[in-house]
């Protein structure tokens, strides 16, 4: 079981997450965040000064797989947030030892179904 | 005669006679509703109606300010906003007014304390009119000072400026003293001196004294942004809305016509503060600014506020066109020389103010108020006169705001602890948070 | 004559004779201006305006309830005062108006059903501002069961309320009844207790009936925060500005000079509110909490309401100082009873309403409004009967709310489910979120 | 005559002598007080406040518009609304004013502009009523396209808005233009057609060529969701405020006593619209809806804003409930047709301003406003020229507004690109955040 | 060590933070989120238009345990959190090799008490 | 590859930022959450009553390293976020088994430079 952390541009939300649904992912969790990276922040002004903002609005979805899933997951993330610029983000991949569904307590693959 | 009393022999029991009706219910009217009575109730609505428009003014005040400032501090600023306009009437009630309106010497006045001796309903008008201005002359110093300040500092702040810094000098403009009794007397219509000026001095005072928010000079990072630009804009739109009354309601008439003018010029020149603080600020940051924009709405209103019945239309909007770039240039200014000022409240009420003054002598016309300025022919004598009274507005002001704010920071401090800052006032001061909806989302 | 008639022979036509615009403009005026029609016209701007301030409450309701509440019912906090006041002046329309003015008997009147027979231009004023006056009573329940009630059963209670219960209590008082048919009348100038107490005992039965929000007192886990305290104090301000016209209005005659007195009592108990409840939180509670000062500012609004023109401005300090210690208290006491009351609107309008139509009583000034209270030498009578007001209305409303809010409880429910609370009223009751903004930012 | 000369005198000097004090005080009174100058400035009086109000409806707008649009739209939608009222009020001054309301011919007017020529006060008080009008009417455009225009789009927009297509239409109505000047004339009496079908009209325009947002109709997902409800619902509590100016002002008299039945109408007709509304949403979609509930009281007051001075409390309850259901089907139907406005202002302002329009034609009352429509006996007359003059505005509105909007698309372009669309108009067009307190948390 | 990251309904924060309280836990940290899963979004309304909300409130408990507690928490955890219904949540179990505490520099278990 | 989660006080962040930027970290992911731990939360008032407020405010800085620069963005941390006082928060780290960069599909250590 992989835990798949994609951090990629709020607008690409929906998309993202229809791609893995597409492939039978059925749950995911998503959060605000704010990344700091390669992608230069806006220049802002404020009351007649300029400046400059360091972190920039992302969206975080993390959505725990079965390893069987995680090639294909990546495939569609990598396909769909892709805008070809700078700061479409990242996608952090790592070990999850178990799940469990609250509502059943089924522990491993079958608390993702 | 009460409410009820009226209503007994009113409506329907007289349905049938309208006639009947009238009569019951204008039973003082009978007893002589006269031109001269009619004029006098008038007067006394329209005064009353344009002091609860700059009581408003109090909520436009709590909204910008607010809004231009951070999240962890916004209880604390609605507190200021309360308090000052509360402890404001009081202390108006109790001493300010005898000593601005009161007999008494040039310098002072010294009779009527707790309205003793008022009797004439219009005189209570009057005084809350007068109570509504000195409560805004307080909460202009709020915004200047926010975010460090202690607040139990900042409340006897505003009841020293309430009670004396402002009495005391509205007396030599507005009371009868020196600057009204010159040979050529100081023309301040509805306040951009008496009032403006003076609130904005004591905001440089303030802001000087307490010194810049942690942060906000020493790193690199941007300014310390407000946390709802919003809320900063319905504050705009309610002052602009509570400007009416302060304006036209400085007549203390309404059969005195030129509140007409009054409105035309206020909203001339308020827009001319827009338009020309926008197109400044896209000038110089090629960005139509948004913080420019607002404080450029408020920089045309305070210039006009002096000038605002003695000008033409179009003076009107040079006047707001000047204000808005001197805001622009203002701001820039005090920020460079590290006086933080998070709403800009010295310049738009303290610089903006003395324009406002200063361009009476220079675009007064005779057919508008009566006087000519500089550009109409009437010589530079009106000038020089508001030059002494911006002036001398500015050392009162200043000084005594300066020697106010001093006293407070060696006795009972005037500044919260470098922790407490951080923490925000809203937590240490209040025990509060202003958007606390995380853990009670239930 | 219509609008355009009137622009066609208007302006720049004209613009070389003045005379004959001003001649054009004022065929009415020419057909008769006298002293009285300019009288009765005044009289009728004044109470228009007064009725539009007091529908402006209407936002300062809204602002204040939903910002002392969580962001889960903001929309239903809207909803509810959107509909109170829309279905409110259509019962009042219909209904509330005949019930409380039309010729009747001690009890209630019963005559002018949806405004039949009116033809009367002032009565139309008047009736604008009763209905504004109705649809505050019915508002100030609504606060008080926020984040549980069903809002099918809200709707159909403010209609009640303002057809039926806010009119016949408001009949004895205001309109002709057996309260101010007393030897010595009872004094409500502006209705501390024909609104205010009315809305407060309706709120006090609600909450009964409806029960404390899940979680309110069951947990060990603190009080449960509002979602924007800026809200809420931008709602105060709107309030007390509305309140100008609620008190001052209350003359229904802008040619009767007691709106100068009145629009001061009410700013001075307003500020002492402000002030008595801070100080007695800051005692308390060590810190000047702002739940309490804008409460206070409320308290000192409601307190002085009753006697706003017939006590001296020092009294109205007075009454608003007590009104400010009694709102810290009465909050106090209404939690321990385990009567949850989001906003305190038991505690402002219906603990402060009683003491401020007491204070009358107590404090009534016969160089104000004719008649001596009990401090200045009047006797006990007019305290009496202030008492005896106080609590006919008391059982009057507490009474039929309770029966109305039990019939509903027992008929169609009154109270969501506990699954639907947890998810908030905006989501079950109007498919709706407030700030919506996550999933949206695209 | 200076406001500090009468200061001088006033007050505490004159203390034991209130005779002397009143002379004093109205100096120019005894001059003259007659019943015709009482009733002059009584009128003009009611004109600013009026006025007063109208513009406070600049406030309504925008927090309207912002709380049904993004928040990353948010700050754009505050400079919109600042800045077409004051390049509007500009252009109107300049411009408008003459094409409107000078003499001229029964297609445009030609005189006056920049003021020229005016000296009475009160033309300068109607001047400003008629400004704020002409703001509004630009406003209404600002909410269609919100979320994607171009902001010096917008700006150009907005400047010949109020300098031309409004006052031109304006002109044929009030301005004694044809539509004034036919045998039956048309009543449009505070303007359902002049002001809100003409932007309702411009605003269609502006949103069809415009185009609707990125992902509005292009995907399975929902509508673009607001980003405060709460604010929305302030908004249009503060609208329904300053429509009391918008229509009790446009007797622009206070002595003229409709202004009682004005209000009257004004304020059921609004709650019938919210009333019926609601209840539409809640049979369509099974619950009762806040968008259209708000929209309501919208369309309620925009559909009797025609006839508001010559019907029957009951009719405008019936055009009022009319509003509503309308407001329903035709937002459904703009979606449909897959004209994208995010805040309803064409079903609300256009088509709404059209029924209230030919409401007229069907519900004037002779007892009212003098004139009989269709259903009292009235004929059909009324009613023809009444959709005589909806069709003549909104060919003239629509066309001229796509002319122009047609124009500066392929001049200058009127769309943001995709990318600045998706980041937000605020960061790209301002370098702003509405809310940006995260990073500044310190 | 392990780190439990519990994904569960917003209402449920405080009888689970006691809940781990009780059984000797002295930290957490708890951010909001929006989940997507079996459990169907509510449709609201929005201008007269019905629509689907895909995304719901979650709350997202984040604490790291010593070895020895993991089981006793996830029991704490599915004891509290669980209502019957979809959309109760889930634990995701993963490894967590070393924790500092900033103040005093300890590391490893000692920083978690 | 490592995740360093550090939950720091606010006000912190940007001298944290900055500290990981010095030591060459090109890239970084922070939150918003609320901490609950031995810094006992303010006790606050509403509307006349005291009450306990549990967890506190916290920024959660994400951040993924190659092995060679974990201990050095520790100690860069530890140095700038200690204020000595507790609630000063803590550092976790883990183990990331692979980063992908969503523009150029470069994985491993090429996706964080
Ligand atoms: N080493 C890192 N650890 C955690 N998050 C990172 C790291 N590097 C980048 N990110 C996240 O990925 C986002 C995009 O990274 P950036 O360098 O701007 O663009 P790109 O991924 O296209 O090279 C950042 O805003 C940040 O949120
Ligand atoms: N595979 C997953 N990865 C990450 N989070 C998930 C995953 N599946 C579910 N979740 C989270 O758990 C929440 C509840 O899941 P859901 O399927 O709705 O109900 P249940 O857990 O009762 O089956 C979701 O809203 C989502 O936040
Ligand atoms: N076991 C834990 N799991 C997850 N987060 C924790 C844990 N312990 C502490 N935290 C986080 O660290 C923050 C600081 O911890 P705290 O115990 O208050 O102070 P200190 O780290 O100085 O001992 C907490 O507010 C919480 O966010």
């Amino acid at each position: 079981m992989k835990k798949l952390e994609a951090i990629i541009k709020p607008f690409k939300l929906d998309d993202v997450k229809q791609a893995l649904v597409d492939i039978g992912i059925r749950g995911m969790t998503v959060s605000e965040v704010k990344g700091y990276g390669r992608q230069k922040g806006q220049s802002e002004l404020y009351r007649g000064r300029e400046y400059h903002i360091d972190f920039l609005p992302k969206v975080k979805i993390e959505v725990v797989v079965t390893d069987d899933k995680v090639e294909e997951a990546v495939r569609q993330i990598l396909l769909v947030a892709n805008t070809g610029q700078i700061g479409d983000g990242k996608i952090f991949l790592s070990d999850i030892e178990d799940a469990i569904r609250i509502r059943t307590e089924e522990s491993g693959n079958d608390a993702l179904n | 005669m009460s409410f009820q009393t009226k209503n007994i022999t009113w409506f329907l029991k007289n349905l049938m006679s309208a006639a009947v009706f009238v009569i019951t219910l204008s039973v003082f009217a009978f007893a002589g509703n006269t031109p001269d009575s009619n004029a006098e109730a008038l007067d006394m609505v329209w005064i009353l109606i344009a002091a609860f428009l700059v009581f408003f003014m109090q909520a436009g005040f709590a909204m910008l300010e607010t809004g231009f400032t951070r999240s962890k501090n916004a209880v604390n600023i609605m507190m200021k906003n309360l308090v000052d306009f509360s402890f404001g009437s009081l202390a108006f009630w109790a001493v300010g007014f005898a000593l601005m309106f009161g007999a008494g010497n040039a310098f002072i006045g010294s009779e009527g304390f707790f309205l003793n001796g008022v009797t004439e309903p219009t005189q209570y008008a009057y005084w809350l009119f007068q109570a509504v201005f000195a409560a805004t002359a307080a909460t202009i110093v709020s915004g200047a000072v926010a975010g460090r300040i202690k607040f139990s500092s900042y409340l006897i702040y505003s009841v020293v400026i309430t009670a004396l810094i402002y009495p005391v000098s509205g007396h030599w403009i507005w009371g009868g003293g020196w600057l009204s009794s010159l040979e050529t007397p100081m023309i301040d219509f509805a306040g951009s001196t008496v009032v403006h000026s003076l609130g904005g001095w004591a905001a440089l005072a303030g802001a000087m004294i307490v010194g810049p928010r942690i942060g906000r000079y020493t790193k690199v990072k941007g300014p310390i942004r407000g946390h709802s630009l919003t809320l900063a804009s319905l504050g705009v739109f309610i002052l602009w809305f509570g400007w009416y009354g302060f304006n036209a309601g400085s007549t203390t008439s309404g059969t005195d016509l030129t509140i007409a003018i009054i409105s035309v010029t206020t909203t001339l020149a308020a827009s001319a503060g827009v338009v020309s603080a926008m197109i400044t600020s896209w000038l110089r940051e090629g960005k139509p600014d948004i913080g420019m924009s607002l404080n450029g709405a408020l920089a045309g209103l305070v210039s006009i506020t002096a000038g605002t019945a003695n000008v033409s239309p179009l003076s009107a909007v040079l006047i707001g066109v000047i204000g808005g770039i001197i805001v622009n240039y203002s701001v820039a200014l005090f920020d460079k020389l590290k006086i933080d000022d998070p709403v800009g409240a010295i310049s738009v009420h303290g610089v903006c103010g003395a324009w406002g003054t200063l361009a009476v002598g220079l675009f007064a016309q005779e057919s508008f108020g009566g006087v000519n300025g500089l550009f109409f022919g009437g010589g530079i004598n009106q000038l020089l006169v508001q030059l002494l009274g911006v002036v001398a507005v500015f050392i009162w002001s200043f000084g005594l705001s300066t020697v106010m704010f001093l006293t407070l920071k060696r006795t009972m401090g005037i500044r919260v602890t470098e922790e407490e800052e951080i923490l925000g006032l809203d937590l240490v001061e209040h025990g509060a948070e202003a958007y606390p909806d995380f853990t009670v989302t239930m």
